[in-house]
């Protein structure tokens, strides 16, 4: 067991800290620029998770956490979790041989920005809930339906797309994943802001024609490899949050050494400094449990890994709610103002927190799986 | 002591109630219950309905326009109105400068200002906080200066809801910056908002919605006879205010009704084939809520009892119970409702987007206005004194620490 | 609606308040006196339930909130629960005329000490699981089993004992309840102290023969009754509890205005003063919701009733617990002695937290019966 | 950065485990997994049998009997003893004392005192808190004057834990009542507690137990070659001791027992033929509990490899997390047992009562503790710095505030 950042993930987080750091003007503007996907490219950001024999950098998770963690403190709105981490994983874990190379390679050089369209209108937080229909042809598929809530889905080049091919809604067999050019006749996509301000987009699939080679993964068990992707994105996210509580923590604790009332610094009333000291250990604790995610998202293991993720989910969105809520109540009306940065942080917040399921969704997960493992060691 | 409504309460609720299904317009009453603030236009109709009924300050004395109901009967009234829900008369007329008018003003101030408010022909805008006087209001700095007949005010105000569709901000102004304690040197005043000199700037808020502004005072005019009491004794009109708004914020008719709707709500939505309300864990999280709020009507009912048997005017610090756990349960619904609208519930909107418009089809209504509305509510345990400064009055004032 | 006490309810309040007043000498000793228990009878509190037919003072539920409001208030050890709530409860609305008469009558009197022994070793909360055997015999019936926790069941001179004359454990139907003399022949009990040192009792009955008219109420029906007399002793304790917090709440602010630390009272600390708040608020709350079980502990629906009266048990067996643990811990040390009085008043505080079942389990029972009635009115 | 133990200390913890099961006394273990705290012969017994395999001081520096083992090894060491669950090491002597004369203390006193604090061959007890200091122990009273080779010292110490065992006690005494800042003239003492002028007062608990004492001294003799460190300076020695406590008081080790116990029990106890575990409700409150939990260790690890890195005798001000959010686990997990006990939680027993007595038929083991361990347990937030005091720390020595 090791806590320390080897010299080379130190310099990562460095060099991304300074790339990611907050500025006053990007909290006010949501929207992403190619051109700073491009600055991550050139850092090798997007190649971060692939193979070397992909043409990725072939690190992992803790490296991950390094780069979400100062993506969060910066309140960065590029793809990064969406193409990297989620599509990147399913590239990863779900394509063979020239595809995968080709499909990593266009992520890694910033060319292609990827998602994942999964959620149904009327599926919650249940991951084998699909309904989107996938009929086997001649040829291949034909895809028909509607996936929602798509993050990134407004610019996004390629979509993967969960859809049925046989069973029924709610049955874990007969999901099976496609890659889908977001260009294909048949496409429509219905831009929004997500609550939080991220881009997203509904995205309709009438009668969209795939080929048999569109399929990623074994058709019809695709549900494991999105519960497994998924688990490194929510890892992924953990990270992120991390960021932003930090973030909400510093800005809160420095608005209290020097906003003054009754004559002198409000942090100076011990109710105040108590609750900034809850805030502090709320981090603490989240911060813990991002690193067991992280450390977690890649057992071998598919219920133990399940099951450690979904408890630093708990975590997260508990935590982060506290953490939010407080410092918006510390900031007191500045703090419910789109003038001052703190209320982009406190959306972000609120978005990761339902983004994958809220805090109860994963601890019913945890329970049903019989709890952590109390064991020691 | 019995504790329970009498026919003839009961009979007084259906009344209020038949009055408000048989009066107010049903567009108002959709966009509400799907979770939209009523607009300017709206408040003002229904409130001159009211008025018209004699409804729209019953809080009042008789003589005033007030209808006389007892305690009991003016509870019903509110509540029914917040649980319809129907808009409530604008409270910074009705509940706030009102009051202080008639406790405090002068006749003339009380003919020529009181119909005005009652009918809503004067919108009313509230002149407290400023940016570096939010909890501690009596650091303020706006300042009013005697200068013949007139007042001359310079200064800012801030956090100020609906100024923009304003015609009377009531301000509280120093007019004694010599005065030994802060307290001693404020003044009230009532200003005109066309008035030249006076300024607007609009602060949008995180949920994307414009209810807040600066208001800026540059050399404003106010002729001495929109004084309320006595000059650099202000601070009582405001203590006698705020007190009064601590128990109109603990909304506990509106709570009612946000509740029940999310209760509702719960059975529909489904998760894997099952209606969330059937989740234990979420539906003991309703039983606590509902537990809760009877908890504090019961202790509302108690404060107000209490009031009316101690005399008018004597503004009870056990207030600032309602007005702390009013407004944390307020939060904990939107909390519930964000969480009941699952991944859709990321479909943000804008508070002020016209009801029912087009994009329903992507998550319908109440969806997309759970995360903004969840946004919006933080604002409660902030203003009318934050829950903090409620925590200070009750160990202060009735804990005696 | 009125809040307002009668002039005969002040009265009452004053009376039994200076009665019960604490002192220091009671807190150490948990043991109660017939001394004063003839005190209660002279008072007429040991009528004050009961018809004016039966000799009782017909008074109701408010009366009884004043009165264990004030025995909270003064930890009052003597068995006016179990004897004139619980078993006078079973007495007026179980016995038949000449019966209950004579019943209340002794009752009233102070003569007769009675208990309700209903729970068992496997039941836990769940008021339906009874096990003990009622044989059905030409005479009357044998009861065989063991009942345990019986409040002041060592010393009782009468019994109600719910008994199983048919069906299953856990089935509603055929629980039948027995008056009998804790002197019979096959009656032996076990005397211990409760967790907050009240006195109880596991008591056993071995074949012991009771009449045909020792049946209280209908035979195989008993459990309505039960639950309406358990419903109207939770209320009761509520009331209690409400005495029991508020001189929590009045000894931690007067400590906290006394005790002095780091050159000033501890008092003076924001972060105690809003723990006291807290506090107060909790209690305000509690003592609304005692209001409310007293009110609907004689609502003529039986399930309006029991929800009603189980929110009550909810917010009580909360608050209680938030109040008593604050209690100590703004205390300190000195609020861990026996010593000391606050001890008693947390002890006790926990274990009414207990009876009846906790907080949990009373929240289910509302969630079960659908919640609260939300509408105005 | 690896946050998996290495096969290395995977194997560790399998020694360590297997040495505590082949050399605990059964009747001890079986005592401590009923809930009832081990006795002074049980510790005693255990200590010794650590200490002949040289783990009695595990964290001590190698060349005074310490193991030499990285702060993981002694991390799973601790846990291990703790979940068996074991008599740890008298903390009075291994964890408070002993490192202080280590690091303050002469040549003289470590030869002296740490041999027997290893084989507690010497009873340690503290004295540090006063009736009138608690949380500001800088307020302290009790005093000691130079009267040639000795000190004379006079005062009372209370909340002293298992006092009546002691062979010795640590004291902060005040040596300069002039100094000026209270910190400053207070000085830190070994003293014989066979001293004449001695004496002790059990203090019994709520839970009906005696743990803590009074501790009076009236004109007691110290020889000087007793004070550890510098004369007026044994605020140092105390703020060091002070920070390890802290560590020492999060107990995850045996809180992790204490949880994998009350799982089990839950499974267990039946409600209408239902195992409680089955409830939703309450099995979420176990897996919050055990997230709690895990998150907890996690920062402990960070913690402590801090530590390690910035060295040690430099007390990590995060240390207070531990003891913060450590204590507060303890304390729900006995609320949730009392919770499990159901109605026979109410017959209690005094947590000094033997265990396994006659009381057996009345209810189990388990559920008499569980209200006198509830009552108990309630110190934990107290001691050590009370919770707020960690918080003062917390934000005044993390957040500057």
């Amino acid at each position: 067991m090791d806590f320390d950042l080897s010299d080379e993930q130190r310099l990562l987080r460095d060099n991304v800290e300074r790339l990611a750091a907050p500025t006053e003007a990007k909290a006010d503007s949501p929207a992403w620029s190619r051109e700073r996907w491009k600055q991550f490219a050139e850092l090798g950001l997007l190649a971060l998770p692939f193979a070397e024999e992909d043409g990725g950098l072939g690190w992992g998770p803790v490296e991950t956490m390094i780069v979400m963690e100062a993506f969060g403190k910066g309140l960065v709105r590029e793809p990064y979790l969406s193409t990297v981490v989620i599509a990147g994983g399913l590239i990863r874990h779900g394509c063979n041989g020239a595809a995968r190379k080709e499909l990593a390679g266009r992520v890694a050089s910033g060319d292609l920005v990827a998602t994942f369209a999964h959620v149904e209108r009327e599926a919650r937080h249940a991951l084998a809930d699909v309904a989107l229909s996938a009929r086997k042809t001649n040829e291949g598929f034909v895809l028909d339906g509607v996936k929602s809530v798509v993050p990134h889905g407004d610019r996004a080049d390629l979509l993967f797309v969960s859809a049925r091919s046989t069973g029924e809604r709610h049955e874990r067999e007969g999901i099976s994943l496609f890659c889908v050019d977001a260009a294909a006749k048949g496409v429509t996509r219905r831009a929004y802001g997500l609550a939080d301000g991220t881009p997203g987009a509904e995205i309709r699939l009438d009668n969209v024609v795939v080929p048999a080679g569109a399929v990623v993964g074994e058709p019809g068990r695709a549900l494991p490899l999105i519960e497994r992707v998924t688990d490194e994105a929510i890892a992924a996210l953990c990270a992120e949050a991390v960021g932003v509580m930090n973030e909400m923590c510093d800005m809160t604790v420095s608005y209290l050494k020097t906003r003054k009332q009754f004559g002198r610094p409000i942090g100076a009333f011990q109710a105040l400094q108590h609750r900034a000291a809850d805030m502090f250990i709320a981090l603490e604790q989240a911060r813990s449990m991002a690193v067991y995610a992280t450390m977690m998202a890649t057992d071998p293991d598919p219920a133990q890994r399940s099951t450690a993720v979904s408890a630093a989910k708990v975590t997260i969105g508990r935590n982060g709610r506290f953490i939010g809520e407080q410092a918006v109540q510390l900031h007191g009306g500045i703090g419910m103002t789109m003038e001052y940065r703190l209320g982009a942080y406190f959306k972000r917040m609120t978005a990761i927190g339902m983004l994958f399921g809220d805090a109860d969704h994963h601890l019913r997960k945890v329970t049903k799986a019989g709890g952590l493992e109390l064991k020691t060691g | 002591m019995d504790l329970r409504f009498t026919p003839e309460e009961q009979n007084f609720r259906q009344e209020v109630r038949s009055f408000i299904a048989g009066n107010l317009d049903k567009e108002t009453h959709a966009s509400m219950l799907a979770g939209h603030r009523p607009s300017k236009e709206q408040i003002v109709a229904w409130q001159r309905v009211l008025n018209k009924k004699g409804w729209a300050t019953v809080d009042w004395p008789a003589e005033f326009g007030g209808t006389g109901w007892n305690i009991i009967k003016r509870h019903i009234f509110r509540e029914e109105v917040q649980a319809y829900p129907a808009p409530e008369p604008l409270a910074f007329g009705v509940y706030m400068v009102g009051p202080v008018i008639i406790t405090f003003g002068t006749e003339d101030q009380k003919r020529k200002f009181l119909p005005r408010i009652a009918n809503l022909d004067d919108w009313w805008c509230q002149g407290f906080s400023e940016p570096g006087s939010g909890s501690d209001l009596a650091s303020l700095k706006a300042a009013a200066r005697r200068d013949g007949d007139h007042y001359i005010v310079n200064g800012q105000k801030t956090w100020t809801t609906y100024a923009q569709y304003a015609d009377w901000i009531f301000c509280l102004v120093r007019t004694d910056p010599q005065a030994s304690k802060p307290q001693e040197g404020i003044s009230f005043l009532l200003i005109d908002m066309k008035s030249p000199g006076v300024s607007l700037r609009p602060i949008v808020t995180v949920d994307g919605g414009r209810e807040i502004n600066e208001v800026f005072f540059d050399e404003v005019k106010v002729p001495v006879d929109n004084l309320v009491g006595v000059e650099n004794r202000g601070w009582d009109c405001a203590k006698f205010l705020l007190s009064n708004e601590r128990v109109n914020t603990a909304r506990i008719g509106a709570t009612k009704e946000r509740l029940r709707r999310l209760k509702k709500l719960a059975a529909e939505v489904q998760e894997s084939g099952r209606p969330l309300i059937e989740d234990q864990s979420f539906a003991e999280k309703l039983a606590d809520l509902e537990i809760e709020l009877k908890a504090l009507e019961i202790t509302q009912l108690r404060v107000l009892a209490n009031e009316h048997k101690n005399g008018k005017g004597k503004p009870d610090p056990a207030s600032s119970v309602l007005k702390l756990r009013g407004t944390e349960l307020q939060q904990r619904i939107t909390e519930l409702t964000l969480q009941a609208a699952g991944p859709h519930g990321l479909v943000g909107e804008n508070l002020d987007a016209p009801p029912g418009h087009n994009e329903d089809e992507i998550a319908p209504e109440w969806m997309r206005l759970a995360a903004p509305t969840y946004f919006n509510t933080r604002k409660v345990t902030i203003y009318g004194g934050s829950n903090e400064i409620q925590r200070n009055i009750i160990a202060k004032q009735i804990l005696g620490l």
